[in-house]
């Protein structure tokens, strides 16, 4: 992975069509067949409380997967992105109750500082991304212990300046949801009519290519990486809003599930192919996963297994090994 | 190809003037580091600490040490392997969570009748060896990043871990397993002794077996290589075989010395095996490095956490350091190899 | 024995969308060394592969000793006794001399995965006696300068012989790109004591060094060998006429189609530009509508200069104007919004984005030309793709097609449709713009060309031969060594022949 | 830190099926919310009048029914059911704050009124479980973990109690039970736990209060050990090469670090000669404690989980029942400490075992017989 390399074989172009709509559909089905499989076992399962109860604790994995997903498409990851939000809570609790809205400002502001620090160094040093944030997930959660003296800080004061985004229900549904939705349909629209909107997918699939055309590629990695740490941000903000208070551990256990939600929603790992509502498909396809684990009464000691297995098959699945020469 | 081959060695240069000069001086800068770097990091170190509390030098510290690298240097000399090819082994902790509990659970305990004594210690390794396999054959067959094949791998590893936990962690009955973590051997714990006999194994390995030069070959350019006929997914697999044998056999020398197995025996470990590995002077792009070097980096940490607790400093603080350390150390290392048209992801 | 070692009879082999060896006739006798020669596409390269079983014949046979052999891998060429030594090094900087020497051919030196040193240096030892070198087996292969690692190299060739019981054929894929001076004198020198233990292969664009060294000359064009030639009996001059020599020239090139630029205004100007060990004191300038061709055999500088003027690499002394202004170039955006584009010659990989779509590709580079303040009009991008598919006549099912699914020749008529779909370009860098195209595309590039040139757009050509380079330029300027050591004037009627370039340019 | 921070202490199938079961069957049917009162901004419910027993579920939500705690917890909890005649759901979270909530949440979706018996994963969970709870009506009584400065006075009359144990008394009476052990003489090193949550702070202090009673005692080192067993075995061996003879005992805010020292001292051949306290009775240290002779494991304390799984639940039942009319409860029980217990060799089987509905009916009767007080 440290440095993949561009080899444009032949063959792959008559492969690619099919595999391509493989993994475009696939995540579809998969999800339709597990609610089904659900549903079966459990029907209160379509019922609109669990659907809200799904819906609401699938937001902040869906921010904070969509945030990874930019990284994803430049052919990169970033493995602090759970941390970040982690410390966003943190920074939010710390900041909120004396500074009000300034303090959310400050902390999304902060954290997307984070999250370009990665992208900085995975450009101008040319350190490989799972490197850079593997480091950084290390030196912030020590942040954010440090900072919160290792203890959970109560959002007492102002909590209301939050409070809506997951208190706050229209049409059954909090707002969180809404803003995930349509932060998701946003980007999609943004890939799709910015003038550089297709730069991400450029470089994942052929970076030189891209550098060579006149697209500022270090520039966009570096974008790529902000986006993840504003995401991250934006989940901590519901997070905490959700949980009246910031932990220094609170996101941590959202990694494998994000991670997984990007590569099942069909983002390649290799990058290039792969959008927010694919991500959105897959964060909702883990979420159901778990509460069907349980609904089937699977052991949730069995959840991390499931998990990993997941993920390598999803990666598996929606590698494009046509484009990568020497995998590291 | 050409992004790849920069990673092997200084471009040859395009014009005659040039031809003759030795690997380009920056190159030359950043091999003097890797090689003097981290034994003089060491002494400072040492130094430092000594300097700051009277106690860091006295034997009893010493041995406590020691102890506290053993595990760290049988994790760290597996993964120098896989770095050694580019790759990477992000499944330690989950490797070794199996293992520990495997080893509680088969060898005598206050869960079963089991009673298998050190084989339990050795079905920890079989354990951990199985997850290498597993994980270089997702890598090497389905092309899978080995960063990405080790992740899903290690939650597997912590999953299982889980469900043979069951909540309660199994307690080691077995006088012989406790007896690694308990005895004392000429002062030290039998557990250094076991790390430093990984480490002559790991020397040997990488010295006079074709899994140990291919590494170097393979890390180096993979392209050449190929061409050269080598059969480079064999040796990949049987590089995280050996990595995960390794963590296997960490989990199982944690469970003799906690007495216990459990889910989190390997709480932070990952991270503090590949800041020893880079520290040692490995790089992460492959290639360059080797066991001799990681069994400094891993003493390098094995000291700054001893020091860093008897100054009295919060353990936590020690991951924010390891995680810039690894980031420092690679881009330190990789700084020469920059152009403006080189791709990393 | 006395018969040819190898021959190659009626060797074809085909790539897409190209016929790379058409039916070749090449013998190797024992104990000689043959000379190949060939313009770049001429053949030679996959003569070579096929030789050392990277590539297979579509048709024809290739005997060893006698007997038609399938050299399915470098392996199995190497066990029929064929070692290569390649153009750039291939060479493991980590490991020692010895290992780099048997690499995957450790046979009896490791038992059972273990390695035995003290045998594996013997044999080492002597493939360097062989040539008697001076270099340890033990040394570390990236302690050693480059001349010295050729040496390894040779060494490396040689140990195929260890594989059979015969003399081994050693070939030589331009191995004197990176030598010089006494350097190359050893090499040389290596080269006639090698005669007496095996066969050579020797390929060089120095035809000096070639006729020096060879027995025998092949000259190759077009995938076909349409000369042999015994040394003492050519001279460069002609051995050029053998290599390049093309009747169809004029109308070919579109001569009658090129313009008169005198007077045009200056668009880019180089002075003094320089960079150490790739160029140094090169002074240009194009005017609007003017072709400059860079001439020079590979590693003469004009690939590095070109790159840096398209900001891909640095430079470090001299500037770069554009309509007088000194241009920033840290890197290809810079130039790309200046009005540079580049037409780079690994199309493949920095060409075209395989896997986007034609029309991604060809806005890529100016997302202006299809939106305002930013924002794409979904109906200017359909337009403007659909003006170019059609101007450039590039066949592709839909302009959502994966570019990769497109030919050679049409991909690379996406390249030139993303730069010229600019309306701010003003100068075209062109680095081979028709490797490894057939007839039909190249003389579809060459239209365009003269085409971009009546838009008044500066053009600085690298092209494939050396005709090629004259027909099209208004201005050819000779590289050696990284400077510059002639200029011609090429105005139709008056070009320069290729005999002058290439005694500039060697 | 591990890439796989949530995976720790999964747990059983049972109780989560049997609680989906339950949930199945509330989703079901359903019943009009009791009316809400005016006076209360919070927007929470208290009953006036009783709520009907068929109309009730009782419920606790824990982390897991394999960990012997929460095991014991569960079952003060079904000894209560049984002492009125109903059934009990418990709900399991395995640490997981998201699946702890939405669990809650479904059961809440039944229509019935919740009794809720509830030890928060983190004091950050408390208030969101509270609010779901409280607002849909319910009676909730939380336990160890809420935000200090969060009352159940401020938020609503159906947060019937917050229960916490004094980790001061906890950590004051083992740090007693080590110096009497030790003679009043010489140094000790203290282990603290992540001060995640106030029991960390609050024992610490305990043993300070205690060091200051026994002048001949020297605090040589304190450092956190994460709560982790094996932290804690690396900081005690490190510990002691620092102080070398001079640790003449070991004071661990929790059995898990405590257990881990007990492994370093051994390993340093000091096993059963320099004692070792520490908080949490769990199984393991009381075995420990059982052989305290060979092993040196002093003491521990033990809140007694049956009490805070059965009394507590009784405490919302009576509130709900109106038996406890909570609005007119004083901010001394809507807030207070339980009763903890040292626990040393002298009485260790007691905890070893099960005790009967007759052993805790009267706390059942009278959830406040054990309190020791206001929190804070």
């Amino acid at each position: 992975m440290a440095e993949t390399v561009t080899v444009p074989p032949t063959e792959r172009t008559r492969k690619a069509p099919s595999r391509q709509m493989i993994v475009t559909a696939l995540p579809s089905v998969v999800l339709v067949a597990l609610v089904l499989a659900v549903s079966v076992q459990q029907p209160s399962f379509l019922g609109p409380l669990s659907l809200r109860t799904l819906a609401e604790s699938a937001a902040p994995i869906a921010l904070i997967a969509i945030g990874v997903m930019f990284v994803i498409l430049t052919g990169g990851i970033d493995l602090s992105v759970a941390v970040l939000t982690s410390l966003g809570t943190v920074l939010l609790a710390l900041w909120m109750p004396s500074l009000g809205l300034l303090g959310v400002l400050l902390m999304i502001m902060a954290i997307t500082a984070a999250g370009l620090l990665n992208g900085f160094v995975t450009a101008f040093a040319q350190v490989p991304s799972f490197v850079v944030t593997l480091g950084a997930m290390g030196l912030w959660s020590g942040v954010a212990l440090g900072l919160s003296g290792a203890s959970t800080i109560s959002i007492g004061a102002n909590h209301s300046l939050i409070g809506w985004l997951t208190g706050f229900r229209v049409g059954g549904v909090a707002i969180s949801v809404y803003l995930t939705l349509g932060l998701g349909i946003l980007v999609a629209l943004g890939v799709r009519f910015l003038a550089r909107g297709k730069s991400l997918h450029a470089i994942g699939l052929a970076e030189n290519a891209a550098l060579m055309s006149g697209v500022r590629t270090r520039r966009v990695r570096i974008l790529a990486f902000g986006a993840s740490g504003f995401f991250a941000a934006l989940a901590a903000t519901v997070l905490a809003s959700s949980q009246y208070s910031g932990s220094p551990t609170l996101a941590d256990a959202l990694l494998l599930p994000a991670i997984a939600a990007v590569i099942v929603g069909g983002t390649a790992i290799t990058g290039g192919v792969g959008g927010p509502l694919r991500t959105i498909i897959g964060t909702l396809v883990i979420g159901v996963l778990r509460v069907g684990m349980n609904a089937l009464g699977v052991d949730p000691a069995y959840e991390q297994i499931v998990y990993g297995s997941v993920i390598i098959a999803a990666v598996a699945l929606t590698l494009d090994r046509s484009r990568i020469g020497i995998v590291k | 190809m050409s992004q790849v081959q920069e990673g092997a060695r200084p471009a040859a240069p395009a014009n005659p003037d040039a031809s003759s000069t030795r690997p380009a001086p920056r190159v030359a800068w950043s091999r003097r580091l890797l090689t003097a770097g981290p034994p003089i990091a060491l002494i400072a170190l040492i130094v430092i600490f000594g300097a700051a509390n009277s106690r860091f030098l006295s034997g009893s510290n010493a041995r406590g040490i020691a102890d506290q690298t053993a595990i760290l240097l049988v994790l760290a000399i597996g993964m120098t392997f896989v770095i050694l090819l580019g790759g990477i082994d992000l499944s330690v902790e989950g490797v070794m969570a199996t293992s520990s509990l495997v080893v509680a659970l088969l060898a005598a305990n206050d869960r079963n009748s089991n009673d298998y004594g050190m084989l339990a210690v050795l079905a920890g390794v079989a354990a951990g060896a199985l997850f290498g396999l597993v994980s270089g054959l997702l890598h090497t067959r389905l092309k899978i990043p080995s960063f990405m094949a080790t992740l899903g791998m290690g939650a597997v590893g912590i999953g299982i871990a889980t469900v043979l936990f069951a909540g309660r962690s199994p307690r080691v009955l077995d006088e012989g397993v406790r007896s690694w973590g308990l005895d004392k051997w000429w002062g030290f714990s039998p557990l250094t002794y076991v790390a430093v006999a990984v480490l002559i194994i790991g020397w040997l390995i990488q010295r006079f077996t074709r899994v140990g030069r291919y590494g170097y070959v393979i890390g180096g350019a993979e392209g050449i290589a190929r061409l050269s006929g080598i059969p480079i997914m064999r040796y990949k697999t049987l590089a995280f075989i050996i990595s995960g044998s390794t963590a296997g056999l960490a989990g199982a020398m944690a469970a003799s010395r906690l007495g216990v197995g459990d889910v989190l025996i390997g709480g932070g470990q990952m991270f503090a095996t590949i800041t020893a590995v880079v520290v040692g002077g490995t790089l992460l792009q492959g290639g360059r490095g080797g066991v001799h070097k990681t069994a400094i980096g891993a003493l390098i940490i094995a000291v700054l956490a001893n020091g860093l607790i008897l100054v009295g400093v919060e353990p936590y603080v020690q991951r924010s350091v390891q995680g810039v350390v690894i980031v420092i150390a690679v881009a330190a290392t990789g700084w020469s190899l920059r152009t403006r048209t080189r791709t990393i992801k | 024995m006395n018969g040819p070692v190898v021959e190659f009879r009626g060797v074809s082999k085909r790539f897409p969308g190209v016929l790379a060896l058409d039916n070749v006739d090449v013998e190797i006798r024992p104990h000689e060394v043959v000379g190949l020669i060939g313009e770049n596409g001429a053949g030679k390269s996959t003569l070579l592969k096929i030789l050392s079983g990277v590539y297979q014949p579509d048709s024809g046979d290739l005997i060893v000793r006698g007997e038609s052999r399938h050299l399915a891998t470098p392996r199995h060429a190497a066990a029929a006794g064929i070692g290569m030594v390649h153009q750039e090094q291939s060479l493991i900087g980590t490991v020692s001399v010895a290992e780099n020497i048997l690499l995957g051919a450790e046979g009896s030196s490791v038992r059972g995965g273990v390695y035995n040193w003290k045998d594996l240096n013997q044999r080492a030892q002597r493939m360097l006696s062989k040539i008697d070198s001076q270099i340890r087996p033990t040394d570390r292969t990236e302690d050693l300068v480059l001349a010295q690692r050729q040496m390894v190299e040779l060494a490396k060739a040689l140990a195929v012989e260890e594989r059979g019981d015969h003399e081994p054929v050693i070939v030589l894929d331009e191995p004197t790109s990176v030598l010089d001076g006494d350097d190359l004198e050893t090499l040389f020198a290596e080269i006639e004591r090698l005669r007496d233990i095996a066969s050579v292969v020797f390929v060089s664009h120095r035809l000096d060094e070639v006729l020096r060294v060879s027995d025998r000359v092949y000259v190759m064009k077009d995938g076909r060998v349409v000369a042999e030639r015994d040394p003492k009996a050519v001279d460069i001059a002609e051995l050029y006429r053998l290599m390049v020599g093309r009747e169809t020239a004029g109308e070919f090139y579109r001569e009658d189609e090129q313009l008169e630029v005198d007077g045009a205004p200056d668009v880019i100007k180089v002075e003094g530009l320089g960079r150490k060990g790739a160029f140094k004191d090169v002074d240009l300038r194009v005017r609007a509508g003017e072709v400059v061709g860079l001439a020079g055999v590979e590693g003469s500088g004009r690939e590095a200069l070109s790159r840096a003027l398209f900001g891909a690499e640095p430079f470090d002394v001299g500037q770069v104007l554009l309509d007088g202004a000194r241009l920033k170039l840290g890197s290809p955006s810079d130039a790309v919004e200046a009005g540079i584009g580049y037409v780079p010659a690994e199309r493949r990989v920095e060409g075209v984005a395989m896997g986007l779509s034609v029309e991604d590709n060809i806005v890529l580079a100016d997302p202006g030309t299809i939106s305002r303040r930013g924002i794409v009009i979904p109906s200017r991008r359909r337009q403007v793709v659909a003006e170019w598919i059609d101007r450039l006549r590039i066949k592709t099912v839909s302009t959502q097609t994966d570019v990769a699914n497109l030919s050679g020749g049409n991909q690379q008529k996406v390249t030139l449709a993303k730069w010229l779909s600019s309306p701010r370009l003003r100068v075209l860098i062109l680095d081979h713009p028709t490797r490894g195209l057939d007839v039909g595309a190249k003389e579809d590039v060459y239209t365009f060309i003269r085409k971009a040139c009546a838009q008044g757009l500066a053009i600085i050509l690298i092209a494939d031969t050396i005709d090629e380079t004259i027909a099209l330029s208004h201005n050819v300027v000779v590289f050696r060594d990284g400077e510059i050591t002639a200029r011609f004037s090429a105005a139709p009627g008056r070009k320069p022949t290729q005999v002058q370039l290439v005694e500039a340019m060697v | 830190m591990s890439l796989f921070r949530n995976s720790h202490k999964k747990r059983r199938r049972g109780a989560v099926a049997l609680a989906v079961g339950v949930a199945l069957a509330l989703t079901a049917c359903s019943t009009a919310d009791p009316e809400t009162d005016s006076e209360e901004p919070a927007g929470g419910d208290t009953a006036e009048e009783p709520v009907a027993a068929e109309d009730i579920v009782l419920v606790n939500a824990i982390r897991s029914l394999s960990n012997p705690y929460h095991a014991n917890w569960a079952a003060g909890g079904e000894l209560f059911a049984e002492s009125v005649g109903m059934e009990q759901v418990v709900l399991t979270d395995d640490g997981d704050s998201q699946k702890q909530l939405s669990q809650i949440k479904s059961l809440l979706a039944g229509g019935k009124t919740i009794i809720l018996n509830v030890d928060p994963n983190t004091s950050s969970d408390a208030e969101a479980i509270v609010r779901a709870v409280t607002d849909a009506g319910g009676y909730v009584v939380t336990q160890w973990n809420k935000p200090d400065d969060l009352h159940p006075w401020d938020v609503s009359d159906n947060w019937v109690s917050h229960i916490s144990f004094d980790g001061t008394v906890g950590g004051y009476e083992i740090a007693k039970a080590l110096f009497e052990e030790m003679g009043g003489e010489g140094g000790i090193i203290a282990l603290q736990g992540i001060l995640d949550n106030v029991p960390a702070k609050q024992r610490f202090a305990g043993l300070q209060r205690a060091l200051e009673e026994y002048p001949g005692i020297e605090l040589l080192d304190e450092q956190t050990a994460e709560w982790d067993r094996n932290t804690g075995y690396e900081v005690t061996q490190t510990l002691l090469a620092k102080h070398g003879d001079a640790v003449g005992g070991v004071w661990a805010a929790n059995d898990n670090m405590g257990l881990g020292a007990l492994e370093a001292l051994k390993a340093a051949g000091l096993g059963g000669q320099v004692p070792v306290v520490g908080v949490d009775a769990v199984p393991e240290a009381l075995e420990a404690v059982q052989d305290s002779e060979n092993t040196g494991y002093l003491a521990t304390v033990s809140s007694d989980a049956f009490w805070q799984g059965g009394a507590a639940l009784a405490l919302a039942y009576q509130a709900a029942m109106g038996e406890f009319d909570v609005a007119s409860a004083g901010q001394e029980q809507r807030e207070f400490y339980g009763t903890q217990f040292l626990v040393t060799k002298d009485n260790v089987e007691d905890f070893l075992q099960t005790p009967s509905l007759e052993d805790l009916q009267a706390d059942f009767d009278n959830p406040f017989a054990r309190s020791t007080g206001q929190i804070g």
